[in-house]
C-alpha cells in the first residue's frame, strides 16, 4: 500500500524526479565512475540521483533495502547492478509492480526480462574478444598456449563465471558447463585462482599458478587490477616478457597498462555509457512512460565492448590504445 | 542415619598433581558426625586442594572418598551437592551479576507449580525470592534488605554471607568452608563462627578451614594439620596448646604418635 | 557483641537495583523500562528517531518503520542467538555462515529434491543445530576461546554452503510457500507488516522470557559472569555452553527462514557481514562483550538503532559514503553515550 | 619459629620457567626456542612444511619459500602491530582500513602533488599514526572496549579512504622508487628476496627486542595481563596504551609501504581481509587474546603457517573452495595443537 | 629530615562518594615518624579508599593531604611513589606474567650505562636480577630461588613476599599496607610483621590495615579506628585493650574523649 503513492508526494526535492543506482560495492572504481556518469546525466536531464552500494561483492541485501529505500522515497526508476542477479529479482518486481521502471546495468538480472530494461557489457563477449584475440596472437607466434585463469572469488558469480567461460570458448578450449568455472578438461589450462579482483590477489594467485607451473605463457585475468597484481608476480620471477597477460574492464589505468605492454589485451566496457543511458531512459520513461528497446537480436541494450590492443592482428578487431585512452573511464 | 563411630565423610591416600606440583601426596581425612573439624596447615599445603577434592570441584589421581561409609566418587561439584555436601570456596563461587536469590538457588531453582513449572520449567521468581529472605533472616542476616538485589552491589562480607548462608540452607550432610573470615572484619567473623557452632549444634558436621589460630581453637573439635601435601597431625582441641599446634604446622615439631 | 551475620556499610547500602516481589503492573513497567541494560540504547533510539524525523517527514510515516523493521529482521534475529553466546563470555563468528549455510538446505532439498516445506524447515533447524553443536563442542572439549572457534568454523561453513549449493542461488518461485511465508505481510492499522518483522520481535520476547525465567536462563548469565564460580556452584557449565551454541545455531536457522521469506530467495552469497553486524547490534544494545551482562531486548534495539540510522541518513539523500562514515561514528556514540547514561543513574 | 619471610611448596616450587642472569649463548638460544609463547606455532610450522614438501618437490625449493615469504609480508607487518594492541587486552580490527588510507595518502601525495619519495612516507607514517592514536584516545579516555572503537574507526578509516582516494587505483609508475622500494629484490645464495620480506623479519625482530628489553615492552605486557594492577605498580597505563595504539597505526604504515612494493601500485579496496587475517596469525602464534601473554616472534610463525598451508595446497592443486574450508580447519587445529603442546612440556 | 612532632603524613576532612555510597565521609589521619599505625575498622568501613587517597590510587572530591607538613595532591600511584610513599594494595596489584624482577622494578625500570641505555632505553635486565635478588635475599625470602621465574608461578604466600619486597625496597618515607597478611599462614604472617617491625626499626613509619587483632596489637604503636568512613579514634596501644578497641570499631562503645 504505502509503497506505491509513495511517489507522488516527492518528498522535499520539490517536485524533481529522484532516480536511484545501485551499485555492487562503492570501492570498485568501476562502479565509482559509472556513479559520476549517473550523476552528470541526472544534472543535464534535471533529475536529482540517490546512489546506494552493497558492501561487498554478492552482498544481495543492502541492494533489497536499497530498492525499498527508493521505492519509499518515491524514486521513479532504479539504476541497479545486481550482485546476486537472481536473488535480487524479487525485490525489483516489487518495485516495478509499485510503478518504477528498473534498468539492470553491466550485469544482467536472472532471468533477463526481469528488469525493464538492461544496458550490459556482454561479458560473455567481453570474454570472448580476449580469447580470440590471444588464439590468433598464439597462432601468429607458433607458439603453445600454457593458461592461467585469475578469477574473481570462489562464489561463482554470473559476470565471473561468463568472462572465464568467454575468454575460454574464444580461444578454442572446450568448455562443458558455460555455467561454472573450472568445467573444462583441457591439458592447455594450469589452472584456476581467485583474486577478490584486487592486485594483492592477483599477485598471489599468480605467484602460486606459477609454482604449479613455470611454463605458463598466458594470462587471463577478471579484471585490470588483478591484471596489475599478476603482472609484478611475472616480473618478479623474470617472466613478464614471454607471458601474455588479458583482461576486461578498459579502465584508464589498465589501457595506460595496455600501452605499457603490461597487458597484452583487454576488453573495453562503458559504465559511463550505461550509466548515462540509464539516467536517460528513466527521465524519458518519466515524461511520458516509454521503456527502452533492447538491441535487437539481444535480450539487454548491449553498450558494447571493443578490444583494446597495440598488437592488433588481422581477422580479430581491435583499436589501439590511443583510442582506449580517449574512451576510458576513470 | 548416622551412627557416631563412622566418620560421616572420610578420605584415603588423595594424590593430586599439578604438572610436576604436587599438591596432595596422599592425603587423609576423617571427619565424625557433628564435630567440626578445623583443617590448618602452611601456605600451599594442599588443604584448598584436599577439599575441593571432597567436594567434586576437582577429581584426585588416586585415593578413595567414603561418604557414611559408602565409597563416592564425585565427577563434578552437582554429584557432592546431590550427597548433600555443601562448600564455600575460598573464592566465593557467586555470580556478580544475578540477584542474591538467583545465587542462592543456583542449579537447583525453583518452579512453579503446575505445568507452567514441568513443562514449561518456568521460575517461581518469587517464591526463591520469599524463601531466600527467609534464610537470611534465619541467620541473622538483616543488612540484605532486598533479595532482589545483585551481589555485586555487597560489600565482601555481605558476599561471604550469601554464600554462607548458601551452604548452611542446602547442606544436608557436610558444610564445607574454606577460609570463610579471611577477608571479613572482627565483627563480621563472629557472625560467621557463631553460624559454625549453630550448623554444628544442629548436627551438621562442619569442615572449617582457617589461617585464624584463635578462631580454629574458639570453635573446633578436632584440628588436622595439614602440611607438604599430607596429613601430618589430627589433634583433639582439648589436649593441645595454639603453639605446639602452629609448631607442629610448621615442621618446628613432630606430632605425638597417638596424634597421627 | 552481636550474634547475627550482619555487616555494615557507611551509606546505608547499595541501591536497589532488582525487582520486588510484589508489585503494581505499573511499577513492574517502569522497573522494565529502567532495566538497566536497556535504558541505554532506547534513548539511543529515541534521540535517532527524533532527528530523522525532523529531517524528513517520510520517516515517522507508518510504511517507512514498518521498512525499517523488515530491513532489521534477519540481522536482529540473528542478533538474539548472537546475544545467547556473547553473554556466555563467547563470541560468534560464524552466525553468518551458519545462516546461508541452513537457508540453501532448505531452499534446495525442497526446491531440488522436492522435500515439502514443514521438513525442509525442520532438516534446515537441524542444521543449524548441528553447526551450533560443533561450535559448542570444540568450545567446551578443546576449551578454545570462542573467537578462534568461530573464526575457524566461519570458513567451513561457508565453504560447505558453497560446496553444497554449487554456487547458485535458488529462486523463491521454486520453493514452496511454507518457507516464503515469512516474506508475507499483513495488514496492522493500515500498514503491511510482513510475519518476519512480527517473528523477530516475538522471538525477542520469547528469549527475553526465557533468559530471565527459566533456569537454563540463569545459567547463561551465571556461566558468563564466571565459568568457575558458576561450576562451583553446580552449574553444568559446559552443558549450558553447549546448549547455548545449539541453540543459536537454531536462531540462526530461523533467520535463514526469515532471510528467504525477505529476499524470495536463497543465495550462497548472503551471509558475510552478519557477524560483525549482528555484533555492533549486540554492543549497541548494551551487552557486555565480557559475558553476563546485558539483555536481548537491547540488541534489538541496537539492530534497530543501526536501521534506522540507515534508513534515516538514506531518506535524508545522504552518499553511501557518508553513511559508511556515519555509521562508524554512530558505532562509537551509542556505545559511549550507553555508558554514560549507566554512570549518571543514582 | 623462623624469622624469614619464607613459604613452602610441597614439591619444591613450580618449574623454573624464565633465564638464568647468567648464561651461555647456547643455552640462550636453546631458551629462546623453548619460549612459552613460540613452540607450539613453530611445531605447527614444522609439521606444515614437513607435509607439503611430502606432497610437492617443489615445496622446499628456494624460490617458492621466499614466493611464501613474500606473500605473508603484508599480513606479517601488520600482524606486528597487531600483537601489541592484543598484548596490552586489546584488539584492533581497524588495521587494514588505516593501512590502506595510509598506503592511499602516501601515493597520492607523491604521485599526483608530487611530493619527494621520502617526505610522502614521512606523511603515510605520521597519518598511521594519527588514526591509531585516534584509537587509543577512544580507548584511554571514553574507557570503550578496543573492539567497539576499532569496528567504528574500521567504517570510518575505510570512508575517509574511498573519500580521498575517489576509488582510483594509483600505479606504480607513477610514484617515486622509494615507495616501490619494498618490491624490489636482492639475491641471496641465487634466491631472490624482497626488501619488503626482510622488513618484516627486521621489524618482527625489532618489536621482539623492544617488548622484552625497554620499560615500554614491561610496561605492555603488565598493563594487558591486569591494567588496574599496573596503575596501582605505577604504570601510566593510559600513557601505555597511547602509544601501543599508535606505534601499531605506524607500523600499520609501515605494512602499507609493503603492500605498495608488492602491488606495484595502490589500491583503495585493498585491506578488507587484513583484520582478521591478522588476527588469525596472532592468534596462531599463541598470543592469547586474553593479553598479556604472547609475543610477536609467534605471530609472525602463524603468518607464515597460514601463508605455507595457502601455498602448499595451491601446489596441492587442492581448489580454491577446499582451500576456504582448510583454513577454517586449519586455525583450530593450529591452536588445538599449541595448547596441548604447552600443556605436555612439564 | 622529619621532626618527630610534625606528622609525616597527615590527611584532613577527606571525601570520597561513589554514586551514592559514601567510602570516605570526612576522615582524618596522623602518622607520626618512626611509628607502626594501624588502621582497623568494619568491612566497608573505608580503610582501603582511605589508604588509596592516601597513594594516589583514588582522588578525593574532598579533603587535604599533607606530607611532612607539605600540601600534596597526588593524581595517580606514580606521584605518590615519586614522594616515596609505597603501597601494597589489598588486591597485591602485580602483573602475574613478569618475572620477579619485572615485578620489583615494574614503573622504574633500570637502564644500562652509556648511550644503549639513555639513547636505545635498553634495561638492564642482569642489574635488576642481581638487585631483586639481593632484596628478597636481604628481607630472608630464601624459597624464592629464581628472581627470573614468573609471578604467576609463585604460591599466593610467595606473591604477597614479592609485593611487600617491593614496597620495603622503594619506601622512603612512608608503606602503607592493606590487609597484607589475610591470606597468609601462620608462618608467612609472621615473617611479613616482622618484616614489618624490621622496617620501622631502620626509621620509616608504616600503616598497617589488619583485621587481625593480635597481630595489630603485637606491632602497632597507635591504633586508628576507622567506622562508618570517618575516623572514630585514634588510640595508643599501651593503653587499650584488645576487646575495647573491637568495641569502639563495632559502635558497641564510644571512644573516651583523649582519643579523638
Ligand atoms: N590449578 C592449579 N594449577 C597448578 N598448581 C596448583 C593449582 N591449584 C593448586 N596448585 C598448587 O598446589 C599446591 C597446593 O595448593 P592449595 O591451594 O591446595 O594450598 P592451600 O593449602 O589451600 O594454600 P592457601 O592456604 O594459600 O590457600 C600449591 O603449591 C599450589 O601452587
Ligand atoms: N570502586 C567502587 N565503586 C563503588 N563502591 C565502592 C568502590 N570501592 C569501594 N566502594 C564502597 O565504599 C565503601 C568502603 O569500601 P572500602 O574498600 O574502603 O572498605 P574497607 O574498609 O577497605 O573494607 P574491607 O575491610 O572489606 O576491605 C564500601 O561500601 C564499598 O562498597
Ligand atoms: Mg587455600
Ligand atoms: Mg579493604
Amino acid at each position: 500500500v504505502g509503497c506505491g503513492n509513495g511517489g507522488s508526494d516527492a518528498g522535499g526535492g520539490g517536485g524533481e524526479v529522484l532516480a536511484g543506482l545501485v551499485t555492487k560495492t562503492d570501492t570498485n572504481p568501476f562502479f565509482v565512475k559509472m556513479k559520476e556518469g549517473a550523476q552528470q546525466a541526472a544534472g543535464s536531464t534535471g533529475m536529482k540521483l540517490q546512489s546506494f552500494a552493497g558492501k561487498q561483492d554478492g552482498d544481495n541485501q543492502s541492494q533489497v533495502d536499497a530498492i525499498e529505500n527508493l521505492i519509499g522515497a518515491g524514486a521513479k526508476g532504479i539504476l541497479l547492478t545486481p550482485g546476486d542477479s537472481k536473488a535480487i529479482v524479487p525485490s525489483v518486481d516489487k518495485a516495478r509492480k509499485a510503478g518504477l521502471l528498473v534498468i539492470a546495468l553491466d550485469t544482467q538480472l536472472e532471468p533477463a526480462n526481469a528488469a525493464d530494461a538492461t544496458f550490459a557489457t556482454d561479458n560473455f563477449q567481453a570474454g570472448l574478444l580476449i580469447g580470440q584475440w590471444a588464439k590468433a596472437k598464439f597462432a601468429k607466434d607458433g607458439k603453445q598456449a600454457k593458461i592461467a585463469l585469475l578469477d574473481l572469488n570462489p562464489n561463482q558469480v554470473s559476470v565471473d563465471v561468463q568472462r572465464d567461460t568467454g575468454f575460454l570458448t574464444g580461444f578454442g578450449v572446450e568448455v562443458k558447463d558455460k555455467k561454472r568455472i573450472g568445467s573444462e578438461s583441457d591439458p592447455r589450462v594450469v589452472g584456476h585462482d581467485v583474486t577478490n579482483g584486487a592486485p594483492d590477489g592477483g599477485r598471489t594467485a599468480m605467484e602460486n599458478l606459477l609454482q604449479k607451473d613455470a611454463g605458463i605463457n598466458l594470462v587471463y585475468t577478471i579484471n585490470e587490477p588483478a591484471a596489475a597484481g599478476a603482472y609484478e608476480a611475472l616480473k618478479a620471477a623474470g617472466k613478464d616478457k614471454d607471458v601474455v597477460i588479458v583482461s576486461v574492464d578498459g579502465g584508464c589505468p589498465g589501457v595506460r597498462n595496455v600501452k605499457a605492454g603490461v597487458i597484452g589485451a583487454t576488453s573495453q566496457q562503458y559504465p559511463l555509457k550505461m550509466a548515462k543511458l540509464g539516467v536517460e531512459a528513466i527521465s524519458k520513461f518519466a515524461k511520458d512512460g516509454t521503456k527502452p528497446q533492447n538491441t535487437p537480436g539481444k535480450d539487454f541494450v548491449d553498450t558494447g565492448v571493443t578490444l583494446i590492443t597495440d598488437q592488433a592482428i588481422s581477422g580479430v578487431d581491435s583499436k589501439d590504445s590511443a583510442w582506449g585512452l580517449d574512451n576510458c573511464w576513470g | 542415619m548416622t551412627s557416631p563411630d563412622i566418620p560421616v565423610l572420610q578420605a584415603r591416600g588423595l594424590i593430586k598433581r599439578y604438572g610436576n606440583v604436587i599438591a596432595l601426596a596422599g592425603t587423609d581425612l576423617d571427619l565424625m558426625p557433628g564435630e567440626i573439624l578445623a583443617v590448618i596447615g602452611d601456605n600451599g599445603a594442599g588443604k584448598s586442594s584436599l577439599i575441593k577434592a571432597l567436594s567434586g570441584a576437582l577429581v584426585p589421581d588416586d585415593g578413595t572418598i567414603t561418604l557414611d561409609g559408602k565409597r563416592v566418587s564425585f565427577g563434578s561439584p552437582i554429584d557432592a551437592r546431590d550427597s548433600g555436601i555443601e562448600t564455600v570456596y575460598q573464592s566465593l563461587a557467586v555470580a556478580p551479576s544475578l540477584d542474591i536469590a538467583s545465587n542462592l538457588f543456583l542449579g537447583r531453582e525453583r518452579r512453579r507449580k503446575g505445568i507452567l513449572g514441568s513443562v514449561f520449567r518456568i521460575l517461581d521468581r518469587d517464591a526463591m525470592r520469599q524463601e531466600a529472605r527467609r534464610q537470611l533472616d534465619g541467620l541473622g542476616i538483616m543488612t540484605i534488605q532486598n533479595p532482589g538485589q545483585a551481589v555485586e552491589t555487597l560489600s565482601g562480607g555481605q558476599r561471604q554471607a550469601v554464600a554462607v548462608a548458601r551452604a548452611a540452607a542446602f547442606g544436608s550432610r557436610v558444610i564445607i568452608m574454606d577460609e570463610p573470615t579471611a577477608a571479613l572484619g572482627v565483627r563480621e567473623s563472629r557472625a560467621v563462627l557463631d553460624l559454625i557452632l549453630h550448623v554444628r549444634d544442629q548436627g551438621l558436621p562442619v569442615i572449617l578451614i582457617s589461617h585464624n589460630m584463635p578462631h580454629v581453637f574458639e570453635v573446633a573439635d578436632r584440628i588436622h594439620i595439614q602440611r607438604l601435601g599430607r596429613r601430618k597431625a589430627i589433634l583433639d582441641r582439648a589436649n593441645v596448646s595454639m603453639s605446639d599446634a602452629v609448631a607442629i604446622m610448621t615442621g618446628a615439631m613432630e606430632p605425638q604418635d597417638g596424634d597421627r | 557483641m552481636s550474634t547475627t551475620l550482619s555487616t555494615n556499610r557507611p551509606s546505608g547500602g547499595a541501591p536497589s537495583e532488582g525487582d520486588h516481589p510484589h508489585r503494581s503492573p505499573l511499577t513492574r513497567l517502569q522497573h522494565l523500562l529502567h532495566a538497566q541494560a536497556t535504558i541505554g540504547p532506547a534513548v539511543v533510539l529515541l534521540l535517532a528517531v527524533i532527528v530523522f524525523s525532523l529531517l524528513s517527514t517520510r520517516f515517522l510515516q507508518p510504511a517507512n518503520i514498518s521498512l525499517v523493521l523488515q530491513q532489521v529482521a534477519v540481522v536482529g534475529t540473528i542478533a538474539v542467538g548472537q546475544t545467547i553466546i556473547i553473554l556466555t563470555a563467547g563470541i560468534d563468528l560464524s552466525c553468518g555462515a551458519i545462516m546461508v549455510l541452513t537457508s540453501i538446505v532448505m531452499a534446495k532439498v525442497s526446491a531440488e529434491h522436492g522435500l515439502p516445506g514443514v521438513l525442509a524447515l525442520l532438516l534446515g533447524f537441524l542444521v543449524g543445530a548441528g553447526c551450533g553443536l560443533v561450535n559448542g563442542l570444540l568450545v567446551t572439549r578443546l576449551k578454545l576461546p570462542p573467537f578462534i572457534v568461530t573464526l575457524g568454523t566461519l570458513n567451513v561453513f561457508f565453504a560447505l554452503n558453497l560446496w553444497y549449493s554449487g554456487s547458485a542461488t535458488i529462486r523463491g518461485t521454486d520453493m514452496p510457500a511454507l518457507l516464503l511465508w515469512t516474506g508475507q505481510t499483513f495488514t496492522i492499522g493500515g500498514t503491511r507488516v510482513t510475519y518476519g518483522s512480527i517473528g523477530m520481535v516475538l522471538l525477542v520476547a520469547l528469549v527475553a522470557f526465557v533468559l530471565k525465567n527459566t533456569a537454563w536462563g540463569r545459567h547463561i548469565y551465571a556461566t558468563g559472569d564466571d565459568a568457575e564460580a558458576a561450576r562451583l556452584s553446580g552449574i553444568r557449565t559446559n552443558r549450558v555452553l553447549l546448549s547455548a551454541y545449539g541453540i543459536a545455531g537454531v536462531i540462526y536457522a530461523l533467520s535463514a527462514w526469515v532471510l528467504i521469506g525477505r529476499i524470495a530467495s536463497a543465495s550462497p552469497q548472503a551471509g558475510q557481514l552478519e557477524n560483525l553486524d549482528s555484533i555492533t547490534a549486540v554492543v549497541i544494545g548494551g551487552t557486555s562483550l565480557f559475558g553476563g551482562r546485558g539483555a536481548v531486548v537491547g540488541s534489538l534495539l541496537g539492530a534497530l538503532i543501526v536501521g534506522v540510522f540507515r534508513n534515516g541518513l538514506a531518506l535524508a539523500r545522504v552518499d553511501v559514503l557518508w553513511q559508511t562514515l556515519a555509521v562508524g561514528v554512530l558505532v562509537i556514540v551509542a556505545v559511549s553515550l550507553d555508558q554514560w547514561i549507566r554512570k549518571v543513574r543514582p
